[in-house]
Formats: C-alpha cells, structure tokens, sequence
C-alpha cells in the first residue's frame, strides 16, 4: 500500500490500479445494485428514486400553474385541482426535499469525509431505502387509484372523517417513509460519532457533516410525532377513533399542534442540508478558509434546536390560545439569529477569496440571496399581528417556496453539481451548465416573487378560482414556473448525457480539501486504500494552493 | 471477497467497523437511538391523554375504575418477570451460555404471550361490557359525561394496542433469536443482536409502567 | 463490552424492588388521597423507570454519549408537553371566544 | 362594487388595517435594507476579489471574529423583539372586541356561509354591516374547519367545528369586500367565498327593517327554552337547590365541583347544554340530561344568546 493519506500534505495517493476497480464497476447485475449495502450504491438509488418523484411533482406544480392562469376553473374540475396540488405537496415534501440531500449526497459523502469505509449500519441503510419505495409505492397507488384532496397538511377533521379520497393509502404511505427517515438519521449519527478517521476532531469536521448531523436530530427526534399523528388519523378512518374529531369530543387544534411538531422542523430537514452544502461550496470557490467555521457549524445546531420550539406559529389563527401564540412568536423569531449568522458568515467568506464562478458557486451564491430572502420574509409571517392577514395565502406559498425550492433545491443542485464528478467519475458541461443555474435563479424569481403581492392582496392559498383581480399576478407566475421548468429540465438532459460522454473526472477537479477529494473519482468501493489520518483543520486552502502550485491545477 | 466473505462469517466484527468495542458501541447508540424515537412516539399518545384528561378528571378517573384492576396488575408483574428474564438472557449470551440464554429468551417470550394474551382477554371483556367504542360498536356508559368516557376508552385503545403492537414486534425479533440461539449463535462476541433486543424489551416494558397506572389507577377505588 | 456485567443477584434485587413499588402503587390507589393519587402514582411509575433504565438497560454503566441521547429524548419530550400545554392550560384565560366581560355587560344593558 | 383594478396592496377598509399595514411597510423596509446589504456585499467582493484579480489585496485575516459575530447576532435579535412586541400587540387589540360591539353569528359548513343579525335577520354568503361599529363575529362550523377571511379588514380566523371562535373589525369604508374561506374545506373550498356589504348606518338601519319576518335570536331562545322545558329547573323561583342560577351568569367566573373556576362563556354554555356533567358548578349534583343530538348549531346559539340576555333578577 501506498503511503498514509493526510490531508495536511493533500498528496495525491497513487492511484495505480484502484481507479480502475471503483464502486461503480464493481458488479453490473441488477441484483449487485439492488442487494448493495455500498453507501455509494444507495445514494445512487436514492438519486434515481428522487429524481423520479420531483418529475411527478414538478408535474403537478405544472397543471396547478397551468389551471391558475385564468380565475376561472378551465383545465381541471375543482376535485381534480384539489388533488393536484395534494400530489404536489404531498411527493414533493415526503418523496423529495426531506431525502433530496441527507438520502443522496450525505449518503454518498458522510462516510468518505469522516474518512470511513461505510456506515455504521450498511444494511439498515438499504433497508431505509426500501422502505422509501414501499412508502412511495403506496402514495404511488393512492395517486394512481384516484387520488387524494386533502393538502399535504392531512387536517383533521377533514382528513379523518369528511375527506372521500384515498387518504388512508397515502398516510400509509408517509407513515411509511418517516421510517427511513429516521433510520438515515440514526445512521448517520452513529457514524458521525464512531467512525471518524483518526485525527478527525469534531472541529476538524467539514461543515457538511455538522448540518447533517443536525438536520439527523431532527430526524430522529421529530419523524415519529407525525407517524403517531399520521397513525391516529387512520385509526379515526378505520377504527372511528375521536381524538381528533369535534363530533366525538376531540380537539382538532390537537393535530395541527402534532403535525406541526414535525412539520415545521422539516422545514429544517430541507433546509440545514442545503446549508452545509454551501458551506463546502462557498470555501472551495473562494479558496480560503470560510469565516467563522465554529459559529456557522453551531449555528446548524442552534436551528435544529429552536426548530422544535416553534411550530405554534402556523396555529396563530386556528385557535389556539393568544398567549400561547405570543409564546411562539417571541420563539420564533430566535431563528433568525443562527440564520443571520449563517449568511452574514458566507457573505464575509467572499472577502479576500479568490473567487470563480464556476456552477456550483452560482448555485451558492444564489442560494445565499434567495434565503435571504424568504428568511426575512419569514419575519413577517412570526409577527403575529401580519401573519393573521398573510395566513394560508400565497404570502405563505411565497415565503416556504424561497425557503424550500430557493434554499434547499438550490443547494441540491449546487452540491450535485459539485459532488458529480465525485460521484460518476465524469465532469458537466460548464457552459449548459452555468445557463441552467442563471435560468434557474430567474425562472425561480419570476414565480415566487408575485406571490407575496398576491398573498398581500389576500389570495387565499389552494384556491382553484379566484376574483379577476389577481388574474396578473398568476399569469406572471406562471410564465416564471414555464422558465423554471425549461431551468431544470436542463441539468436533468446533460447530467445524464455526461454519464457517457462526459470528461473523465480526475480524482480532484476542483482542488477541494476533504477526505472524499483524496480518493479515486468514482470511489473504490472500501472508499480508502488505507484508513486516512487527519492530521490539520478543514479547508486548509491556502496549503492547498501552495502545494498545487508547481504542478499546476488539475 | 471471497476471503472477506469468510472473515465475515467467521468474525464478529462487520467491515466497515475497526474492533469490536467500536461496533458495540454504535450497535448500543443505534438502538437508544432508536428507543429516542419509540419515546417521542408514544409521547404523542401521552400528550393527548393529558390534555383530555385534564380537561376532566373526574369522568377519566371513573373510567379508568371500569378497567380490571386485577388482571392490570397481574400482567404489569408479568412484564417485569419477562424484563429480568431478559436481561438474564442478555447476561448468558454475553458470558457464553448457550443453554441458559435458551431458556431465558424462551421464557421471556412464554411472559410475553401471557401479556398479550391477557390484554386480548380483557379487549374482549371491554367488548362485552360495551365499553369498545370502535368500528361503531355502541358505548354502554351510565355515568356522566360519556362523551368523555368514550376519549378514555380511546386513548385505551390505542395505547395499549399499539403497545401490544410493540410486544408483538418484540415476541417476532426474538423468535428468530431463538433460532439462532439453539444453532449455537449469538454468543460473547456475538451477543449484539441479544442485547440491543434487551434494550427494546425493556423499553416496551418502560412504556407499559407509565401505561398502568395511568389507565388503571387514577381513579381510586 | 463498554459496560460491566452487572451480577444476576443486582437484576433479582431490582427485580424484588419493582414488584414491591408495584404493590405500593396498587395498594395506594384503593385509597383516596384526593389530588395525591395521581402524584404519588407518577412517582412510584418514574421510580419504576429510573430502576428499569439503570439497571436493566445498564444506563448505570452506559456511555456519557448514551446518557446524553437519553437526557436528550427526555428534553425534547418536555418541550413537546410544556409548548403544547401552554395552548390548552391558557385557552380559558382569554375571553375573547366567548366575549368579553364588556361584551356581556354591554347585552345585559340592552 | 368590488373594486377589480390591479393593485399592489390590497384595500384598507378597517380600523385595523392601517396599523397591520405599517408593520408591514416596516418590514418591507427592513427586508430590502438587509437584502440590499447582503446582496451588495455579495457583488462587491464578486468583483474585487474575482479569481483574474491579481492587483488586490488578499493577506489572509484571522477567519473569525468575535465582535462581527456578536454584531450580527445582536442586531437581528433585538430587531425581532421589537417586531415580536409591536406584532403582539396589534394581535391582542386585533382579537379583543371593544366593548359594545354589534354580535353577528355565523355558522359554516361545507361550502357557505351563513349569518345571522342582532335582530334576526339571516344572510347566506353576504353580510351587511354599518360602517364605524364594531362588529364582532361569533363563528362555529357545522364541519370541517373553515376561515373567516376579509382581506380589507386584515381579519383571519378558523372556525372550528365544536366550539366557538370570535374576532372583530370596524369597517371604515363603505362598498363591498371580499370574504374568503381560508382554511381548506374539500372540494368547493375555493367557491367558499362571499362578500361583507359595508354602509352608512342609516343605510343599514333601512336595510335592517326592510327585511322579511324574523325573529331576533333571543326570542328564538327563549321560545326554544320552553319547549325544551329547561325552565323547569332553571327559573328563578323554580325548583331551587337544584340547579345553579342562569340570569347574570355570563361572563362571571364559575366555581367548579373540584375547586377549579371557569369563565362563563359562550363555549362554556355550549358545553353545560351538550355535556352538562363535564363541567358542575360546586354546590349541585350532575342531574341534567345532554341536549347533545336534539338542538342543531344554530338553535344552540338561540339558547345561548337567550341566556346572556337574562339580567340578574
């Protein structure tokens, strides 16, 4: 074997014979794929499966838009609408964001950078995956069966007692799901915890590995509330149960207060991910070292806390009592200071970088605005008094899609982009590329920023007609969705066509610090020829530099 | 690989770990990983409990009366038979003893049967006494506030049938321990699967000491 | 093991000390001690817990890594209760669902 | 008319609105200041620091620094207190009636909107108002959850099945104005919709009397109070002992069996009729029977307004 692989020195191994022989070659038979327990096969997997269902979402989001752009109902009957932007919501959170990063890229990279040959529990993590596809094969059956109406938020009692459509399916089908959810999560902490290469310290760590150690607690720690909650409904359905039904003497304020346990630190699911993404982006196309390391990686946890000390802020109208309300929204605004902390911290890490703007960065870069953006927005939905009159319109819509689709998407294809050589072994086309980055970012404007007038204006959300007034508004969002949609149909044609005629990937094209750049591009399947020791901090790029310096760039 | 193939077999230790302190640890932090969520899921449960049950005691607390007091107690004492024998069990695989760890898995799950059998026994009792307000069965309630009374015997349900749920699971994992057990498996170094199954058992047992009395004791007799 | 056997003769005196706090908790419910029922039965119930968790889940011995997940599963069951506690216990405080007083003296005039 | 020009900030017809409205414009100030700052920062140092930029300075810093990252953790959060405490407050005066507001009772089910006036009168869908009174909407839903939305008033809240929820406004201008079911409701939820007729007092006053025959609700209670025969145990005078007093009961404290107190109020009422034994006033025995199944929503609200119309003797 070769010598020790530290990242301090940032040699290249000798590759010999391993680039021949990577996780990729090593077996072509289906059952080599579907009986993996390679990490990197499973994120594979998890790529392919996703990517599926944001097709099936971006579709739904297609005909919602399409039907919206007149106040009249003209492309779908009301029933069908309903079900439309349910589909939506429902694969696009459960089936998409909450897998997109953890499932693919912290799959593919969390072993590699803390310098292990796999994770903690191999097989449980194939198990996550195949629990994901039973899941989506249920939601898969009860969309194809006849659908189902009730918004991805499932309220009682409409969900439970009043709704005719396949809710049942589906809920199973997300029950389903939270499963691997929290079985990626358990994964990866344990692997955080126990396998890191020696040397590897905590504050050694690259900033990936902290948000996605945080985005795990959450995970853990929330998932199974929504199964409970998402259990009880369908035991209303079937059993007659009454926890949740007015009729029976239950409390329907009850299942907004379950589900939003969840569902509002799902929100950071999707988001801190997305993050630690940035974090790994934002330092290798600056080539310095990011500003305040420690502050950004405890601001991850910082988010993952308070997210759970906040969900009453979507029941300021619903009920609730005031006081518990004014509770949440003091809470509430404690988010915003990990997140200034982020943003102000990526912003200082431009100055005095060396910064290109390669396709990965403007992913970062544009991320960093558009979060922004809908975290500021967020301050208007806390403020209790605003937030009675935005409540449940497209404000809200605006306000989660720069957060979901401007945060955590961005982040996804920023670090797709970035891990592609990586993970195939082949590099993009740069120039379709960065296009696709640019239109992405206008499309993605063009769609969401109308809403937030329209939200003010008081166009309530999941309307499928609506006054003429806001016939504008709508139109113009939709001719924004019409360049998103070409924006991700892009990455979606040359990513694929890179896999054939792509330039082969040297093990490190982009000069990056971290362990998985010191390993062959596509990985052999142990990942490392020899266990790697860390001997210096993360993102030393300035020794990078000097060191690459007389051989020249890769 | 053919040769790794064989380590694996013949070694406790999985590949991607370095020594075998290393795997049990993570094995030990999986599975309280793992009882971390089962906590938060059940603290679902116990949430809407509360909350109704505050909303008022009094008709909760007569409730709570019609369940048997006797046969709750009969089976707390199984379930915490069935907890040491357990962790006898656990003990025997850890110092090697095949025969004992046998026997102690067994009559762990000879307990854990009579547990769920008394539970179905007295479901059936409930059912009986009209005290089943599931599937629109009628709710036989002479007392007051039966709309509250039907809450209780929901949360009832739900409760204990999804910690029957759970000792059911619990009965399945170790039936395949068992097997493994009298093929001379999971001894010493290879009593992870042993005791991360303890864990859970005595998780399941945890849930259901907060679960007695608070189904059958509130209300004093 | 990261943990010390613990001996068979601790699990059998554990297991003695849990079925003497099930008889107390059972005896304490046939009689009536008001409010103090239900407090003295959580307790027993949580000495029940503590017992089980130290000993025959070996927390006792456990890593601090595992002391933490647990101390951590308990805070954030704390903060599922006390958040959503604080919407049900102060619901009745405002009188805005049913009127305020002004309201009703203000019908009563009428 | 609705007014259906294009417009980029929705009608202020409330008393309410313009201060929901400057905490907005604040916001919007503040949100552009720091969108402008980051995304200044982000372009300048783009520039500067471009990668062909050789004639810059790029000595590395410390790579943290403790006073910016205080600085930038203390700005936002006492920025947000002070939103917190200014939102709060619109939210208290937003959600508390003023005294002597008018009552219109409103009851919602799949998909429409049903109102009732002070003295009698019912709307579906439409509901007159006079201009410069406060208005208190006292809501239940007959189903699911609905949202009584009017987006020129700034005025949200879920109707919810099972109890009551209330909030207020005070039209400023008279025309029409859009009233939303916010809250999805299944199918037709986006055909949920109506519209809040604003007049001149006298205008509505004219309106009011132009009406069919009606009969205000507490007529209808008490009406509906016989016939139920409450008053054989609750009437002053009547079966004493037996039943606490109702006259001047609403919106006093009531102590419990149990020692706990309770608000008189209109859930309150709603539950003592449906589920009298969940609640029982200390000093009485748990006799009366549920009315639960034989009096609809509407009849409840006849009841409970009879029983807030009965003075102390």
């Amino acid at each position: 074997m070769t010598a020790l692989i530290e990242t301090g020195s940032m040699k290249m191994p000798d590759l010999g014979p391993l680039s021949k022989r990577n996780y990729l070659n090593s077996g072509y038979t289906v059952r080599s794929w579907l009986l993996t327990t390679d990490h990197k096969r499973i994120a594979l997997l998890y790529l392919m499966s996703i990517t599926f269902f944001f097709v099936l979402g971006g579709a739904a989001a297609t005909l919602v838009r399409l039907d919206l752009m007149t106040p009249q109902a003209d492309l779908v009957q009301s029933e069908t609408f309903n079900k439309l932007f349910t589909a939506h919501g429902v694969i696009m959170v459960f089936f998409f964001l909450v897998p997109s990063i953890p499932a693919v890229l912290g799959n593919f990279l969390v072993p590699l950078m803390v310098g292990a040959r796999d994770l903690a529990f191999p097989r449980l993590n194939l198990l996550s995956w195949y629990i994901y596809m039973l899941g989506g094969l249920f939601t898969l059956y009860a969309l194809l069966a006849g659908g189902v109406d009730t918004g991805w938020t499932f309220y009682a009692p409409y969900s439970s007692t009043y709704s005719n459509t396949y809710v049942m399916a589906t809920a199973v089908g997300i029950f389903i799901t939270g499963f691997s959810s929290i079985l990626t999560g358990l994964n990866f902490i344990v692997t955080i915890h126990k396998m890191r290469a020696p040397g590897l310290t905590w504050f050694r760590l690259p900033l990936f590995i902290w948000s996605i150690y945080a985005t795990s607690i959450i995970m853990v720690l929330g998932t199974p509330v929504l199964a409970i909650t998402l259990l009880l409904v369908g035991l209303e359905r079937i059993l007659g149960l009454g926890i949740f039904d007015p009729r029976l003497g239950g409390d329907p304020i009850l299942f907004q207060h379950l589900f939003w346990f969840y569902s509002h630190p799902a929100v950071y699911i999707m988001i801190l991910p997305s993050m630690g993404v940035i974090s790994e982006i934002i330092p290798c196309y600056c080539r310095k070292r990011p500003f305040g390391y420690a502050f950004i990686g405890f601001s991850s946890f910082a988010i993952a806390v308070f997210s759970f000390l906040v969900w009453g802020h979507h029941l300021f109208v619903s009920g609730q009592s005031i006081y518990a309300g004014m509770v949440f929204s003091m809470l509430s605004y404690l988010v915003a200071i990990p997140s200034a902390v982020k943003v102000f911290n990526w912003t200082a890490s431009l100055h005095k970088g060396s910064i290109s703007f390669d396709t990965p960065m403007l992913y970062a870069l544009g991320f960093v605005g558009l979060f922004t953006m809908g975290g500021l927005t967020g301050l208007f939905v806390a403020a209790l008094a605003v937030d009675v009159h935005v409540h449940d319109t497209y404000f809200i819509v605006a306000h989660f899609h720069y957060i979901m689709v401007g945060g955590a998407v961005m982040g996804y294809l920023g670090g797709i982009h970035f891990w592609w050589p990586k993970m195939t072994g082949r590099l993009y086309p740069e120039g379709w590329a960065r296009l696709s980055a640019i239109l992405i970012f206008i499309g993605f404007n063009l769609t969401f920023f109308p809403q937030y007038i329209l939200g003010y204006l008081g166009m309530p959300r999941r309307y499928h007609i609506y006054p003429p007034e806001f016939q504008v508004l709508n139109v113009m969002s939709s001719a924004g969705a019409s360049i998103l949609g070409v924006g991700y149909f892009f990455p979606l044609t040359y990513l694929v066509w890179s896999l054939y005629y792509g330039k082969r990937a040297s093990a490190n094209p982009w000069r990056a610090t971290g362990l998985e750049w010191q390993t062959p591009s596509p990985p052999p399947t142990e990942n490392f020829a020899e266990t790697p020791i860390v001997l210096d901090e993360a993102y030393d790029y300035k020794r990078m530099d000097g060191q690459l310096a007389e051989g020249g760039t890769a | 690989m053919s040769d790794e193939t064989q380590a694996a077999q013949l070694s406790p230790l999985a590949h991607q770990f370095d020594d075998l302190a290393q795997q049990n640890e993570a094995d030990d932090l999986g599975m309280w990983l793992f009882l971390c969520t089962e906590l938060m899921f059940f603290g679902g449960l116990f949430l809407a409990y509360t909350i109704y049950r505050t909303r008022d005691e009094a008709t909760f607390a007569a409730a709570s009366r019609e369940l048997e007091l006797l046969w709750g107690t009969v089976n707390t004492a199984v379930l915490l038979t069935s907890s040491l024998t357990m962790a006898l069990a656990v003990h025997a695989a850890e110092t090697r003893h095949r025969q004992k760890l046998i026997v102690f898995l067994f009559v762990t799950m000879l307990l854990g049967c009579a547990f769920v059998s008394i539970k179905f026994m007295e479901y059936y009792h409930k059912y009986l006494h009209g005290l089943m307000p599931l599937l629109g069965l009628p709710f036989k309630w002479d007392g007051t506030s039966p709309g509250h009374a039907e809450m209780f015997f929901d949360l009832y349900f739900v409760m204990t049938g999804v910690h029957a749920l759970h000792m059911l699971i619990g009965l399945g994992i170790m039936l395949v321990l068992l097997v493994q057990a009298t093929r001379g498996r999971l001894l010493g170094g290879f009593s992870g699967p042993v005791r991360v199954t303890g864990l859970y058992w005595h998780f399941v047992d945890l849930v259901w000491v907060f679960l007695f009395p608070l189904l059958y004791l509130i209300g004093a007799r | 093991m990261s943990h010390k056997r613990s001996d068979i003769s601790i699990y059998v005196t554990v297991y003695v000390v849990l079925l003497v706090l099930l008889a107390l908790t059972v005896e304490a419910a046939r009689h009536d001690l008001g409010h103090w029922n239900f407090a003295v039965t959580m307790a027993i119930a949580g000495a029940k817990a503590v017992c089980i968790g130290l000993f025959f889940m070996h927390l006792r011995t456990s890593t601090p890594l595992v002391k933490l997940v647990v101390t951590a599963s308990l805070l954030w069951i704390a903060i599922l209760f006390s958040l959503s506690l604080a919407d049900y216990w102060t619901r009745d405080w405002d009188s805005l669902v049913g009127g305020s007083r002004d309201v009703s003296r203000s019908d009563a005039a009428q | 008319m609705i007014d259906d020009g294009f417009r980029l900030l929705p009608e202020q017809a409330s008393t309410h609105a313009p201060h929901v409205d400057l905490l907005y414009f604040c916001l919007i100030a503040l949100s552009v200041f720091f969108t402008v700052l980051i995304s200044a920062l982000i372009v300048y140092f783009s520039i500067k620091y471009r990668r062909g930029n050789t004639k810059v300075d790029r000595t590395p810093g410390s790579g943290h620094s403790l006073m910016l990252e205080i600085t930038w953790m203390v700005i936002p959060f006492v920025l947000s207190m002070g939103i917190f405490a200014w939102g709060s407050s619109l939210y208290f005066s937003g959600y508390r009636p003023p005294a002597g507001a008018m009552e219109i009772r409103v009851v919602a089910k799949q998909w429409m909107w049903k109102f009732q006036h002070p003295d009698g009168r019912r709307e579906i869908n439409t509901l007159h108002v006079p201009m410069g009174q406060p208005v208190k909407v006292t809501m239940i839903s007959e189903d699911v959850i609905h949202s009584f939305y009017v987006p020129a008033f700034r005025v949200k809240r879920d109707v919810l099945p099972g109890s009551y929820a209330s909030c207020w406004f005070e039209a400023t201008r008279t025309g029409e104005f859009h009233l939303f079911c916010a809250e999805y409701c299944g199918t037709n939820h986006s055909r949920m919709v109506g519209k809040i007729v604003v007049m001149e007092p006298s205008e509505y006053a004219d309106w009011l009397g132009g009406g069919t025959s009606k009969e205000p609700p507490a007529v209808a209670g008490e009406r509906l109070f016989e016939e139920l025969r409450c008053g054989t145990c609750h009437r002053p005078g009547g079966a004493t002992g037996r039943c606490p007093p109702l006259a001047g009961l609403f919106g006093h404290e009531v102590k419990l069996t149990g020692g706990t107190t309770v608000m008189a109020d209109e859930n309150y009422l709603r539950e003592s009729i449906l589920r009298p034994s969940a609640k029982v006033v200390a000093g009485f025995q748990s006799l009366m029977p549920s009315y639960d199944g034989q009096v609809d929503e509407e009849q409840l609200i006849q009841l409970i307004t009879y029983i807030k119309s009965m003075a102390k003797p």
